[in-house]
Parts: C-alpha cells; sequence; structure tokens
C-alpha cells in the first residue's frame, strides 16, 4: 500500500480476503507436521518446507539491508555461522539446546552485526561488498584455526534424541516461526519510517543525509535486524546438520544465494524473497529430483537466471507490478 | 632462509599474472559498469581452448595468446549484442549486468562440464617448471613470461583508452550514456568493442592459466573472488589500480606466507582489504563518489 | 551373458531361496518389485571428478548383478542423484531415498565431508550405510552402529604406509641405511583429509568433539621410523603461492616431502613449484595421485613420487559376486567392456562397497536394514565379506580390522606397486632415489 | 543574534580556492540573497553550511551554536534545509515519498514508533498540491521534468518546516507564473517567521524579495547590502550583472 | 525555406502516457525559434524525439524533406541536428579539455577540432582556467557553459539548446544570446526552449508555445511576446517587475 492509499482509505480494512488467504495459508502451514504423526512419510516434504523457511527467513532479513538500503551484503553467512556455532558450542560443552538457544543465537548475531556494522557501513557501494566478502574470508580463516570449536575439521553435534519419524517437527515449526518473524518485520519495517529512510539511502545517500535522516544509524541498525534472523537460522539448521564446518557455512556462494532469491524475487519488495526462497528451493529440488543429474543442470540454471535479468528486470513481483499484473495477494509493499 | 629478493621476485612473478586476469574485469566495469561475474569462467574456457591446442595441435600456449585474443574479442562482442544491449538503461544495471553474467558463468560452466567432464587439467610445456637462474636466485619462466605479456598489454591498453579518439569514446560512455549519444558516439558500437576487449584479455589470461594453474570447469568461482577482491583493492575501474594492487597484494601475501605460514596469506589479503576500504573507501586508485 | 529382463530365480545361489514379499518368479507378467538402492553423489561441483567415479563403479557392480539374474530373484534399481558437493542437498537426498522413495538400500557417497553429515541421516533412519570414502576418525568414534567402511584403514593412519615401505626397502636393502631419509618436510591442506593424515604423520591427538573422547596418535609415524620433521606448514584452500611454499621446503633441505591434500589439483600444483624452485629431496610421498590426469599434468615430473592406495590393478584378490567368485581381473574386464577404459582406485573402492552390501543382502535373504547391519558387524577373520579389494571384517566403530594399504610409484610414467614387498605378482622394486629434475 | 553567522569561511579543493575568507550573517526573519559569478563559490557555501563539505578553516554558527564540524543530518535537524541546484531526487521513490523523506526530525525515537504519519503524508500532499505536482505524487520521480524536480525539491524543504530554508536557484528553470506563485508563498512563509537564504541569478526574484544582498566573487564576499544599493554597485556591475 | 519538420508526432516515456499528442511543428532555415511552456509541457521531450534520443510512437520528424524519425541519435547528429541537453550531461569523470573534444567526436579533423576549442573558449573565457579539471566538479552554471560549449564545437545545420541560460550569471546569458545570434549569421538554424522568455523571445525570430503536450499557438516572437494568451496562461504578472510586492 502506498503512501497515497493512507490518505486516501481512511481505515484500511482489518480483515480484507488478502489477510485471510495469508492467514489460512498460515494455519496450513502450522497444522501440516500432522499429516507426518498421522502417517509415515512426510519427513521429506517437511524438510523441503523447513528449508523453504529457512531461506525465506534469511532472505527476507538481508532484503532490509540489501534490498530496502542497498547495500548488498555478501557477509551474511557469517552470522548463519555465528548463530550456528554459538547454539552448537553451547550444546556441546553445555548441553543446552539450541531450540531456546537459537533467539539468544539471533542476538548475538545482532550485536556483532551492530558492531561490523558501524565500521563497515561507512563504506558504500562496491567496496561495502567486498568488506563483507573480507568479513566472510577472515571468519573462515579464524573459524578454521580455532580448535576449541573443531576447526577445519569441524565440530559435530549430538543428534536430537527424538524418534526418527517425528524429529522433523521441532526444526520445522522453529524454521516457520522464524520465517513469519521476518516476514512481519519486513513488512513493518517496509511500511515505517525506517522503511522510507532506508529506500531513501538507497537511492542518493547525500540527499538523504541532508533530509536529516541520521543515514549511518538507519543502515547500522537495519544491518543489525538482518544479521538476526541468519543467526536464529543458523543456530537451528547447525543442529539439523548435527555437523558445523566453517567451510559448509562460509562460502561466497551461501552468500550469492540470498542475493539470488532477493533479485529473482524482487528486491526491496516484501513478498520477493519469499517468492524467491520458495522458488529457489522448490525447483532445485525439482531440477535435481526430476531432470536428473548432468553438468547441463548446472547451464539451465543459468540460461534460466539470464532469462530471468533479460525479461523479468526487478525481479518477479517488481516485473509483475510493471506490468501492473502484481495480485493483490502478493502486493504486500 | 630465502631471501627477501626472492621473496619480492616470486610476489611480482605472482602479481603479474593476477594483473592480466583483473585488468578485463577492471575495464568493464570502468568503461561501462557491467561487473562481469563471468569473466574467470571465460578465463576458464580461453585455458581449454590453449589446453587443447597444445594437445592436439601442438600449439604453445603462448602462441595461443594470438589466438585466444581474437577469438574472446568476437565472442565479446557477440555475447554484448546479445545479452547486455538490452539491459542498456536499465535503472540498476551493474547489478543486472551482475546476475546476467552471473548465469551466463553458470551456463559456461555447465557446457564446459559436459563437454571435457570436471577433471581438472594443467598444460605442461616445457618452461613451465623451468625457471632461469642469476646466482642464488630465480625467476620462474612461466611466471615472467605472463607478467610481460600482462605488462604489454596493460601499457597498450591504457595509451589506447587515454590518448586515442575511440578510447575517449570509450570512457565518455562510460560515464554518460545520454551525452555519448548526443556527441554522435555510437554507443553499443562502442560498448561492444569495450566488452570485446575485457573478453579478449579473459582469452588471453586463459591461454596462462592453462599452463600455471590446474583448472577444472567449477575452479573459474575461486578466481572470480581473487580478482574481484585486486579490482576494488586497487579501486573499480581504475586499471592502473588494479595492477599495483595485483602486484602490492601478491607482494604482501607472499611475504606473509613466508613469514608466518600460507595459511595467513589470505588474510594479508582481506586484511589489507579492509584497511583500504576503511581509510580509502573507494580503492587505492578509485575516486571518490559524493 | 545373462537375460536382464526376465530375472529368473537366482542361478546357483548358496543361499537357500528368500523369503520375498512379492511373488516370485512364476508369473511373467508382473515382475517381482525392483530392489531400490538410493545415492546421492557429487557430480557437479569440486568433488566432481571422484563422484562421478563413485557412480560408475557402482552402476557397474549393479548392472553385473542384475546380468546375474539380480538379488534375492528382484532386479536392482540404482536410484542415483547429484549432490553438486553440497552438504545440505547431500543431506536433503538420503532423506528423500528414505522418507519418499522409500528406498530399500543405501550407498554411502564420496569424501568425509559429504559423508559425515549423511550418515547421521541414514543412522537416525536406521539404513545401513557403507561407506567408500570417508575415513577420518571423528566419523568412527561417533558411536554409530550402521556405517561401515570399506578402506583400509582410517585416514589417520595413512601415513604409516609408506614409511613401513621405506623401512621395508631399507631391509631388503635398496635404500642404504645410510641414505635413509633423516629429515622430512610434512606439507598439507587445511582440510579434513589433509590434517587427518598430518596428524598421524606428526603425532597429535584427535579429538572427538561432543564426547571427552580423545585419540592420542603421539609420537607420530616419522618419529617412530627415527626421522626428524624439519618443517611443516598447511595451506588453506585457495591456495595459490605454491612457488613460496616451495621455496621454504626448499630452504629447509629434507630429505623426504610429505604433502597430503583430498584434491589432486592441490599435490599437483605444489610438485611443479617443487621443480620450478628446483628443490630435490630423495623422495616425494603425497596422499593423492594415483589418477592418469596426474600424470598427463606433471609430465616427466611425475617419476619417483610415491602414493598410497587402497587398490592396485595388480593385486589378485577375488571377491564374490551374485555369488560366484569374482576377481579383480574380472572387474578390471567388465569395466573395461562397460566404459572402454582402465578402472582407477575411486572405481574400484564403490565396486567392493557394492559387493559387501550384495553379500549381506544375500546372506540375509531380505532387504531388513537392521539384519543386514547384524550380519556385517559380525564378521570375523574366517568369515569376512569378500571384495575385488580383499576381505573386510569390522571393529565395533565399523572400521575394518587387519588391514594395510598399498604403495605405489610413478616409474616412467607408470603407477607400478611397489608394496606389501613380494605380496603379489607384479610388486617391482622402489625406484631411490627419485630422478633429480 | 543572527540566525546564522559564518565567520572567515575558507574552501580549499586541492590547489583551487573556492571559498576565502568569507563572512556574513543571515538575520532571524530576513530573506537574504547571495548572488555572484558562476564558480564565485555560493554553492560551495551552501555545502558548507550543511555540512556536506567540511571548510578548510573558519566557523559557522547557527543560533549561535558552532555547527562547524557537524555531520549534515544533525544540521538538518537543528532546523536548516536546502535544495540542490542540480537536483537530486531519489529517482525510484515516488515523488510524494521524496516529499516525505524530510520529515526526518524526531530521530531514533521516531523510526521506533514506526509507520508514517497521517497528517506527515498529508502535508507533503498539501505542498505538492502548492507546487503543482500533486497530480503526479504517485509517479515515480525520476519521471519528472527539470523544473518539475526542482519544485518537488522545494515542496520537501518546506516539509521540514525548518527555521532557515537555504534555496539554491529557486527560479532555474521554473516557469514564470509558477515562479510567481513560489515567490508569493515565500513571502508568506518569511511573514510567519520562516528565514531564507537564497542563491539566486534572476535580479527580478533577488530584487523583489531579498531584504539583505551577498554578493560573491572569486570566493570572497564583493560587498553586501540592501537590494537597491547593491545593484548600483559599480563592482557589482562590472562583475556580475553588466553594465546594463 | 522549411528546413524541419514535425509531423503528428506522438511520443511518451516506457509503458506511460503520452506526452506529446500529435504535435505538429515547422522551423525555417536560418531562423531562431524559441520553444516556450509550463514545466512538464513535454518541451525537452520534443528536443529529445528531434535528437533521436527517443522514438516517436507515431508520426514523423523530416529533416530536408527526408525522414530522420526511427535513426540513431549519432546518425542524426551526423545529419547535421545537434543537441545541448537540459541536464547539461557532461563526462563528469573527464577534464573540461577532453569534454570539448568530445563535443568534436564526429569532427575528424583534428586541426579543425583545435580551431574550434579556440573559438569557444572565446564565448566562454571562464571556462578556460578550468580546462584541466574535471568536469564534475565545476559550479552548476560552469557545467552549463561547458555544456553549450561542447555544443558549439560542431556547426551542425540545426542546433537545438535546451534552456540555454538556465544557472548563469546575467553578463553571461547576454553572451550566450550573444553568440546564438552569431550562429544565426552564419547560418545556422538554432532551436531554443526558455524559461526566461523575454530574452529568448527577444532574440528569437518565431516563438512557440507548447502546453500539455500539445501547441497551443505559434508566431513571430514579438508577436507572440504580446499575445495577451501567453500574458495570462503563463506568464503572470510578475516579469513586469513589480517591487510593489516586497512590501
Ligand atoms: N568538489 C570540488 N572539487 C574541486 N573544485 C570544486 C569542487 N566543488 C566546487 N569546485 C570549484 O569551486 C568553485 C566554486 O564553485 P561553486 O559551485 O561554489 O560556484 P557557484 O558560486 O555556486 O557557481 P554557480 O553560480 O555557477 O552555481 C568552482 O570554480 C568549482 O570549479
Ligand atoms: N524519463 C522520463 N520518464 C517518464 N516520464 C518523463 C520522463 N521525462 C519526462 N517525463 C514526463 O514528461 C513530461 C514532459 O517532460 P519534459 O521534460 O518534456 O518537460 P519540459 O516541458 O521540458 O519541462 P521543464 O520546463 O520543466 O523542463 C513530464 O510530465 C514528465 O513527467
Ligand atoms: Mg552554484
Ligand atoms: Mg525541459
Amino acid at each position: 500500500m502506498t503512501l497515497l492509499d493512507q490518505i486516501r482509505i481512511a481505515t484500511p480494512h482489518r480483515l480484507e480476503t488478502r489477510s485471510l488467504i495469508l492467514l489460512s495459508l498460515a494455519l496450513v502451514l502450522f497444522l501440516l507436521p500432522l499429516l507426518q504423526v498421522v502417517s509415515d512419510g512426510y519427513n521429506y516434504v517437511l524438510h523441503v518446507l523447513m528449508v523453504i523457511f529457512m531461506y525465506i527467513a534469511m532472505a527476507s532479513g538481508w532484503n532490509i539491508i540489501g534490498g530496502y538500503a542497498g547495500y548488498t551484503s555478501l557477509g551474511h553467512p557469517v552470522f548463519f555461522a555465528l548463530g550456528a556455532y554459538f547454539s552448537g558450542v553451547l550444546l556441546v560443552y553445555r548441553g543446552w539446546s539450541p531450540f531456546w538457544t537459537a533467539p539468544i543465537a539471533g542476538l548475538v548475531a545482532t550485536l556483532f552485526g551492530f558492531a561490523f556494522g558501524l565500521v563497515a557501513l561507512r563504506t558504500r557501494g562496491p567496496a561495502f561488498v567486498i568488506s563483507t566478502i573480507a568479513l566472510l574470508l577472515l571468519a573462515q580463516l579464524i573459524l578454521d584455526n580455532w580448535e576449541w570449536v573443531g576447526g577445519s575439521n569441524g565440530l559435530s553435534l549430538p543428534m536430537i534424541g527424538w524418534p526418527y519419524r517425528f524429529y522433523k517437527i521441532p526444526f520445522y515449526y522453529g524454521m516457520l516461526l522464524t520465517a513469519l518473524l521476518a516476514i512481519w518485520v519486513s513488512y513493518r519495517i517496509r511500511h515505517s519510517k525506517l522503511g522510507l529512510f532506508l529506500r531513501a539511502i538507497a537511492m542518493d545517500e547525500t540527499k538523504a543525509e541532508v533530509a536529516g535522516i541520521d543515514t549511518r544509524m538507519c543502515k547500522v541498525i537495519a544491518f543489525a535486524i538482518s544479521a538476526f534472523f541468519a543467526g536464529v537460522c543458523g543456530a537451528l539448521w547447525g543442529y539439523q546438520q548435527t555437523y558445523l564446518r566453517p567451510t559448509i557455512f562460509l562460502t561466497i556462494g551461501a552468500a550469492a544465494d540470498l542475493v539470488l532469491i532477493n533479485l529473482v524475487g524482487g528486491r526491496g519488495t516484501v513478498a520477493g524473497p519469499v517468492l524467491g526462497a520458495a522458488l529457489r528451493v522448490g525447483l532445485d529440488e525439482l531440477v535435481v529430483n526430476q531432470v536428473g543429474s548432468t553438468e547441463l543442470n548446472i547451464t539451465v540454471t543459468g540460461l534460466l537466471m539470464v532469462l530471468i535479468v533479460l525479461f523479468f528486470p526487478g525481479g518477479i513481483v517488481g516485473a509483475l507490478r510493471e506490468r501492473r499484473h502484481l495480485p493483490r495477494l502478493l502486493d504486500w509493499d | 632462509m630465502t631471501s627477501g629478493l626472492q621473496i619480492l621476485i616470486l610476489g611480482l612473478a605472482l602479481g603479474g599474472v593476477y594483473a592480466l586476469m583483473a585488468i578485463g574485469l577492471s575495464l568493464t566495469y570502468g568503461v561501462m559498469r557491467i561487473l562481469n561475474l563471468a569473466h574467470a569462467a571465460f578465463m576458464v574456457l580461453g585455458a581449454y581452448l590453449a589446453y587443447w591446442a597444445l594437445q592436439i595441435l601442438h600449439i604453445d600456449p603462448l602462441v595461443s595468446i594470438l589466438i585466444n585474443g581474437p577469438l574472446f574479442f568476437i565472442l565479446g562482442i557477440v555475447l554484448y549484442r546479445i545479452l547486455f544491449v538490452p539491459l542498456a538503461g536499465r535503472s540498476r544495471y551493474t547489478e543486472a549486468t551482475l546476475l546476467l553474467s552471473f548465469g551466463l558463468a553458470l551456463g559456461i560452466e555447465g557446457i564446459m562440464g559436459a563437454m571435457w567432464t570436471g577433471i581438472y587439467r594443467l598444460a605442461n610445456p616445457s618452461y613451465a617448471t623451468r625457471s632461469l637462474v642469476f646466482g642464488s636466485f630465480y625467476i620462474p619462466e612461466g611466471q615472467m613470461y605472463a607478467t610481460a605479456a600482462s605488462l604489454g598489454i596493460l601499457i597498450a591498453l591504457w595509451g589506447f583508452l587515454q590518448k586515442t579518439r575511440l578510447g575517449r569514446a570509450i570512457r565518455a560512455t562510460m560515464q554518460n550514456r545520454t551525452a555519448a549519444q548526443i556527441v554522435g558516439v555510437h554507443v553499443e558500437r562502442i560498448s561492444a568493442l569495450a566488452f570485446g576487449l575485457g573478453m579478449a584479455s579473459a582469452g588471453v589470461s586463459g591461454s596462462l592459466l592453462s599452463f600455471l594453474f590446474p583448472f577444472f570447469p567449477g575452479k573459474h568461482w575461486q578466481w572470480i573472488s581473487i580478482l574481484l577482491s585486486l579490482v576494488v583493492l586497487g579501486g573499480m575501474g581504475s586499471l592502473i589500480g588494479t595492477v599495483v594492487g595485483a602486484l602490492m597484494l601478491a607482494v604482501a601475501s607472499v611475504y606473509v606466507s613466508s613469514a608466518l605460514g600460507p595459511t595467513w596469506s589470505p588474510a594479508t589479503f582481506y586484511a589489507a582489504l579492509f584497511l583500504v576500504l576503511m581509510i580509502r573507501p573507494q580503492g587505492l586508485f578509485g575516486k571518490r563518489e559524493v | 551373458a545373462g537375460a536382464t529382463a526376465t530375472p529368473t530365480a537366482a542361478p546357483s545361489a548358496p543361499m537357500p531361496a528368500a523369503p520375498t514379499p512379492t511373488a516370485p518368479s512364476a508369473t511373467p507378467t508382473t515382475p517381482p518389485r525392483p530392489i531400490r538402492i538410493g545415492l546421492s553423489v557429487p557430480l557437479t561441483g569440486d568433488l566432481a571428478i571422484a563422484g562421478t567415479k563413485h557412480r560408475d563403479g557402482y552402476q557397474l557392480c549393479v548392472d553385473l548383478i542384475n546380468q546375474k539374474g539380480g538379488l534375492l530373484g528382484r532386479p536392482v534399481e540404482l536410484l542415483v542423484e547429484d549432490n553438486r558437493s553440497d552438504n545440505e542437498v547431500t543431506v536433503s537426498q538420503y532423506e528423500r531415498f528414505i522418507n519418499v522413495e522409500k528406498v530399500d538400500l543405501l550407498l554411502g557417497t564420496f569424501s568425509s565431508r559429504l559423508n559425515f553429515a549423511a550418515s547421521a541421516v541414514a543412522e537416525k533412519a536406521g539404513y545401513v550405510y557403507p561407506i567408500p570414502s570417508g575415513g577420518a576418525l571423528r566419523i568412527w568414534e561417533r558411536g554409530f552402529k550402521y556405517i561401515f567402511y570399506f578402506q583400509q584403514n582410517a585416514v589417520e593412519y595413512i601415513g604409516s604406509a609408506p614409511l613401513r615401505a621405506l623401512m621395508a626397502y631399507r631391509d631388503k636393502g635398496i635404500i642404504p641405511a645410510d641414505d635413509f631419509p633423516k629429515t622430512a618436510a610434512v606439507v598439507h591442506a587445511d582440510e579434513f583429509y589433509g590434517n587427518a593424515i598430518a596428524t598421524g604423520l606428526l603425532g597429535g591427538k584427535v579429538q572427538i568433539p561432543g564426547t571427552d573422547k580423545v585419540i592420542d596418535l603421539a609420537p607420530g609415524f616419522l618419529a617412530q621410523a627415527g626421522i626428524q620433521v624439519v618443517f611443516t606448514q598447511k595451506w588453506p584452500e585457495g591456495f595459490t603461492d605454491w612457488l613460496t611454499l616451495a621455496n621454504a621446503i626448499k630452504a629447509s633441505n629434507p630429505d623426504l616431502v610429505m604433502a597430503a591434500s583430498g584434491s589432486p589439483d592441490d599435490i599437483i600444483q605444489l610438485v611443479r613449484a617443487l621443480k620450478t624452485v628446483g628443490a630435490n629431496p630423495k623422495m616425494i610421498y603425497t596422499a593423492q595421485g594415483t589418477q592418469v590426469e596426474f600424470k598427463e599434468a606433471l609430465g616427466d615430473a611425475v617419476n619417483g613420487i610415491i602414493i598410497h592406495a587402497s587398490w592396485h590393478p595388480l593385486a589378485p584378490y577375488v571377491g564374490l559376486l551374485a555369488g560366484e567368485p569374482f576377481s579383480n581381473q574380472d572387474f578390471i574386464q567388465a569395466f573395461k567392456a562397460k566404459y572402454g577404459r582402465e578402472p582407477d582406485e575411486d572405481e574400484a573402492i564403490p565396486f567392493a562397497v557394492c559387493q559387501g552390501l550384495e553379500q549381506a543382502v544375500r546372506a540375509v535373504g531380505s532387504t531388513d536394514n537392521k539384519a543386514i547391519r547384524d550380519w556385517l558387524a559380525s564378521r570375523t577373520k574366517d568369515n569376512p565379506v569378500k571384495t575385488i579389494m580383499g576381505d573386510f571384517y569390522w571393529d565395533e566403530r565399523g572400521l575394518p580390522i587387519g588391514r594395510d594399504y598399498l604403495v605405489t610409484q610413478w616409474q616412467n610414467g607408470e603407477l607400478k606397486f611397489v608394496y606389501p614387498i613380494g605380496e603379489f605378482e607384479g610388486v617391482v622394486d622402489l625406484l631411490w632415489p627419485r630422478p633429480r629434475w | 543574534m543572527a540566525l546564522l553567522e559564518v565567520r572567515d569561511l575558507t574552501k580549499d579543493f586541492g590547489g583551487l580556492r573556492a571559498v576565502n575568507r568569507c563572512s556574513f550573517t543571515v538575520e532571524q526573519g530576513s530573506i537574504t540573497a547571495l548572488i555572484g559569478p558562476n564558480g564565485a563559490g555560493k554553492t560551495t557555501v551552501f555545502n558548507l553550511i550543511t555540512g556536506l563539505l567540511r571548510p578548510t578553516s573558519g566557523r559557522i554558527y547557527f543560533q549561535g551554536q558552532d555547527i562547524t564540524a557537524m555531520p549534515p543530518h544533525r544540521i538538518a535537524r537543528m532546523g536548516i534545509s536546502r535544495t540542490f541546484q542540480i537536483t537530486r531526487e531519489l529517482a525510484e521513490l515516488t515523488v510524494l515519498e521524496n516529499v516525505v523523506v524530510h520529515a526526518a526530525r524526531d530521530g531514533l525515537t521516531g523510526l521506533i514508533r514506526g509507520s508514517i504519519l497521517q497528517h506527515e503524508a498529508e502535508r507533503a500532499m498539501a505542498l505538492l498540491e502548492f507546487v503543482g505536482l500533486a497530480a503526479m505524487a504517485r509517479e515515480k520521480a525520476g519521471k519528472l521534468s527539470y523544473g518539475q524536480k526542482k519544485l518537488m525539491e522545494l515542496a520537501g524543504a518546506l516539509m521540514a518546516e525548518p527555521r532557515l530554508i537555504m534555496l539554491d536557484e529557486p527560479a532555474a528553470g521554473v516557469n514564470p507564473a509558477l515562479l510567481e506563485e513560489i515567490m508569493e508563498r515565500i513571502l508568506q512563509l518569511n511573514r510567519s517567521g520562516m528565514t531564507f537564504l537564497i542563491i539566486e541569478h534572476n535580479m527580478d526574484v533577488v530584487m523583489s524579495l531579498s531584504h539583505q544582498v551577498v554578493v560573491m566573487a572569486h570566493g570572497e564576499v564583493l560587498c553586501q547590502g540592501a537590494p537597491e544599493a547593491v545593484r548600483q554597485d559599480p563592482r557589482v556591475l562590472d562583475a556580475y550583472l553588466g553594465a546594463a | 525555406m522549411l528546413i524541419l519538420e514535425i509531423e503528428e508526432v506522438s511520443a511518451g516515456y516506457g509503458m506511460g502516457p503520452d506526452i506529446l499528442s500529435r504535435v505538429s511543428v515547422r522551423f525555417e532555415a536560418g531562423l531562431i525559434h524559441c520553444l516556450i511552456g509550463p514545466n512538464g509541457a513535454g518541451k525537452s521531450t520534443l528536443l529529445r524525439v528531434i535528437a533521436g534520443l527517443l522514438r516517436p510512437r507515431s508520426g514523423r520528424v523530416l529533416l530536408e524533406g527526408k525522414v530522420i524519425s526511427g535513426l540513431r541519435p549519432d546518425q542524426i547528429l551526423a545529419h547535421g541536428i545537434c543537441l545541448v541537453p537540459q541536464d547539461r550531461s557532461l563526462f563528469p569523470d573527464m577534464t573540461v579539455r577532453e569534454n570539448l573534444l568530445m563535443g568534436g567526436y564526429i569532427e575528424r579533423d583534428q586541426r579543425q577540432v583545435s580551431r574550434r576549442m579556440e573559438e569557444v573558449l572565446e564565448i566562454f573565457p571562464e571556462v578556460r582556467r578550468h580546462l584541466n579539471h574535471r568536469a564534475g566538479t565545476l559550479s552548476g552554471g560552469e557545467q552549463q557553459m561547458v555544456a553549450i560549449a561542447r555544443g558549439l564545437m560542431v556547426h551542425p545545420r540545426v542546433m537545438m539548446l535546451d534552456e540555454p541560460s538556465l544557472g548563469l550569471a546575467p553578463l553571461v546569458v547576454d553572451r550566450i544570446f550573444e553568440a546564438i545570434s552569431r550562429l544565426k549569421t552564419m547560418g545556422i538554424t538554432v532551436l531554443i526552449v526558455e524559461q526566461n522568455v523575454r530574452k529568448g523571445l527577444a532574440y528569437a525570430d518565431r516563438g512557440y508555445v507548447l502546453d500539455m503536450g500539445r501547441l497551443s499557438f505559434e508566431g513571430p516572437a514579438r508577436e507572440v511576446m504580446e499575445d495577451p494568451r501567453l500574458q495570462e496562461l503563463y506568464l503572470g504578472r510578475m516579469v513586469l517587475s513589480n517591487r510593489e510586492v516586497q512590501g
């Protein structure tokens, strides 16, 4: 909804159809694990959905700094790893369950994001991008050589004690909640002054500064918030992988994934990362499982991307909006 | 112990190779604001061509530079016409090119994998493992040739861009496309030319890569990260900066590597990067945007 | 050869006819339900080379089983998926095999890294998970019950093999006693495989994360062999300035250079750099490099290098396949017939894994994973699993007992088998010292 | 006490001294015009006052407080807003959003409070109405014509409800009829207590609006005084107006 | 004699509405034409269409009877139509000298280019001391001078100037209009857009008033200036120097 609508429509309808549909979708997702309880065989479905939720949470979080404020961060895997290691170490050395240390891991990531942001967000454009790459690689170097957390050999975690049939379910709910929180936060920010300021920063930072916006604070806050979700996801993901290793988390590829999801879905929009994440994971599973495995998979993925860029600039949401075909259901901006 | 001078020689030799590899990347960004993530993929493609030229036709990689250069130049022009022309005038142009070339890189990687499998290759001309020995010092021949080629190409490029009418048109197009059109520049042709040059340098680097470092289709990701850091350190789009950045970083990392161990040599890299970005966010030779 | 389309009762199967859930061969219109085996391998990405070879080795074995009438009267179907060398994808694919495809059996994937996470999924689901490659101790010390290793021993112990070989040649007089290496440089990649080998050589401790267990490998195989370590260094992934490293090695002037990395291209770069800087140790051992491509990339520089191996074409082991004897040479022939090239270790090992699983299924008479596990776990020296790599029986961790690595050496551009001495025909004498470059 | 005081301001760019020991004051409630030849250093003075550039030497006081080293956003929040000579629109944001952005005075608490207030949006709409851009409120700012962008900037500067508004050539490229309305609006705002500092080359505008004129040339203050007096000053005629 | 004809041209940006709707104008060779109109009327858009920067959706542009709409901007320049755009469009990271050289890009004779450079520097002596400075660091007015100077580096048949007086000191404005008159004496057809209506029309031969994407009226410059429609619609009272406003 644009600012204008806020003026025109006195009070937005609280329970319009769109909200109803989205709410029922959320409800369905909440009830889905019942399937696995009733009859075995849905663990894979839950697993795939869980991965989608994870990407939704991380990509939506990333979008706050990378989309709204236009600061492309390739350093988010660091927060992911930070969360994973924080909860992982507590699990290994203290036996504390990541399910309740995950939010703390998120806060730790936030704190770290804040500190790093204070320094790195002084740079702009490509320089910022590279400073986040530097962060990524430095973090990898440190973890690789820090024996207490397993060094480059990694840290293996005890498995969750649940029976195999049900062991996905807690992870599923953990990721689902994180994803919903991320979407909500992203939505709130998009519609707040902070969101407006961040988008102004993305366009012309000097102008924003002169308009009276404390651009540095806005950026750092946005960066810290976006780190939170990566941290929580890392904590949960590490636990379900049972194995933490620097090179699994800290890759440029993992960072590029977040960027791609946003670009494909529609950077700077609320729905973009959600769509992008679902597509990324969904298509991936489909291609790997249906098309079979050849080197040409990569080529197909590449081609697909080229086509998206050529014909859907602004991502799916952006392109649809441009053509005025964006369904109200997906117009969360 | 190895002397400091020997380490310096090794560092410069490595840096010269890096520089050549990164020049094209810097050029396409500097001139067209295209961040070509497929640059290293084309380099690897060039390496394959040079490798097969040696294996099948017995053409020395240093000679295949003369084939790869023009070939990739033409390839670049064709690609530019097909892929990048439609992007012109997009609001987030650089980003679009980044994504597009990411896709392109994947595409090439897949095709290379399908054609030549994922097995690593390395051409083995006689000079690849030879050194020129001067008393107690030695200069690795392969790297030396590569560095020489790199400097030659750089000087030619720089002269072309600064001193010729066409070169000026390339720079003008980079800075303001509409303005270039207004003064009569056929911007699409000029951009294609610049992109072609960047690609030609990728092809040439490929020839050198083929005998200096083992390669396989997926290897280009590693290269592109290294090259990107160099380019940023030197200042995005600054050719001189790229070369100086490459030489400095290579030397620094080689020093650290021999003093503290190879584990920390990438750390120098990033520490230097961090430092530079904090002090001069625009890179060593970059211009500050207000 | 047998007709693959009509799996009649397994010919000359030594086991009693197995009780299968579906109707046996009597009704040709409804062929028996195939036994489906899930395999996720890296066909793309940084592990693609070995991954592809693993797939080929597995596939050959499955094809041969089907040619011989299948398993338990049922055809065998290998479901292969490409995990792109990605942990996350690997886990999700094994999840999918277990949950969606509901496969009968699983086969292990390539590399410690991928197997570490995947084995946890299989363990959790109660699936037998035989592992072709992934010997780091920490995989085996987690107390898992369903994993079985099909190489000689944990990676940490690999380094002892080349040293034993050298000592054997000293004893044999090929290496003059006073020429026996006194100093060594140990260099390795900072990754799972490289670290593990170095730990064994240098005598480190392996802490098994999540437990209090510490395995102490002191004083290290080099010290045991009386060789002094004069230089040790590790390199990070994506390392490029090899000349500097080679330079430093040269400066320390060791008799023996031992280099370990999971990726052969690291080793290639290192060897080339050693040649370029003119470092001439008496012997070079590398933990990778039995492949033809290795020789191609190094040219003459390859000569003299010794490499440990799990498998060698000349080793005259006789295994079992479809209940019939099936020798290493049979394997090589069948492989050449199918793929038109010589097999190497990365193809032979998975073949052996598949052989082992097949023997277990045949013995148990069903695809009940619990029963298969128990059968495998109860193998002994006299009653082992028999494969083209020799006999296997395991300790309670799933690591093989009583097996030693082979040692090979490149001589005149050919990979020769040099150790254990006199064990098989075709073992030639070690070339000592390696030719200077 | 003067609202704004610039004291001995100097700014060097490499070897080029763009502003040279420049001093002047802007009285509370006045309209001050800053004129001078092209390249005299007027825009640079604006950039120095608003914190976009750091002076080589000299001080700037606003309401008696030294604001010389402050970051731009804090200066803005103290009540100084400005327009740019070469417009800087937030191209991908809508015109309305471009104006609302200037309601940024309430700092962090405002951010946490969250959503954009209805009255702010309404006020922005009213300002757009005034500059004749209401119909384009929903359009992306990048689509505006040159003059329209200038008008949008003006609306933005007014949005901040500042004490001091600094306009860099508000008349350039604006059509005469609208210009007249704008001038009337400026006078009206001025009467209600707002202070203006205006750079302008259009002498009609300067003469009809300003109480005080500061003339700059070569980075220095050439002379200052009442409009009429300045207009007659031979130095000004010579350097700037031409013998009319 | 007619040199440039705009026939029923409609144009717009992207998928947006028509900005120009069926505009027809004719320009005569050797005269100065002044286009005026409110902000957003479509004046710059019209110049962009003529210069080939924007393709018309319908209608044609003819130069001496030959259709030029649909050609690329560089081709149109080669036909002799030159535009100095409103946003200056300099090359910010190139020096002023290089900017001027780029102005002579289509001229292959380098001596000719240097001679022109001397000529334009005489019109704008204040630019001379900035020759080796980056164009992006110049003041607004100086940039405007460079933009015009760059346009003058070619001697086209039709010169289009989009608000040449923008941001310039009164002294310089006079000089620019002098220069424009000189162009006329050289036989160059001039097309200017101006908000400085009085000055523009004073120097022009013909005036054109554009409003809401349509040509509302045209005529000899003097008549247009005095036309009551212009007074009412567009100029307001202000221009008649009303000192009393100050109060
Ligand atoms: N960032 C900069 N780097 C170098 N020189 C600069 C920079 N900014 C301004 N200058 C120089 O300082 C001088 C004054 O510029 P300024 O923009 O202040 O002039 P101005 O009085 O606003 O002129 P105009 O009326 O043309 O807008 C100019 O000569 C310009 O070239
Ligand atoms: N790039 C663009 N994209 C979309 N719309 C545009 C673009 N440029 C101009 N417009 C629209 O076209 C209309 C006419 O613009 P134009 O620039 O031709 O006006 P103008 O008459 O030159 O006005 P001014 O006197 O302010 O320069 C305006 O309403 C503007 O919103
Ligand atoms: Mg100015
Ligand atoms: Mg205009």
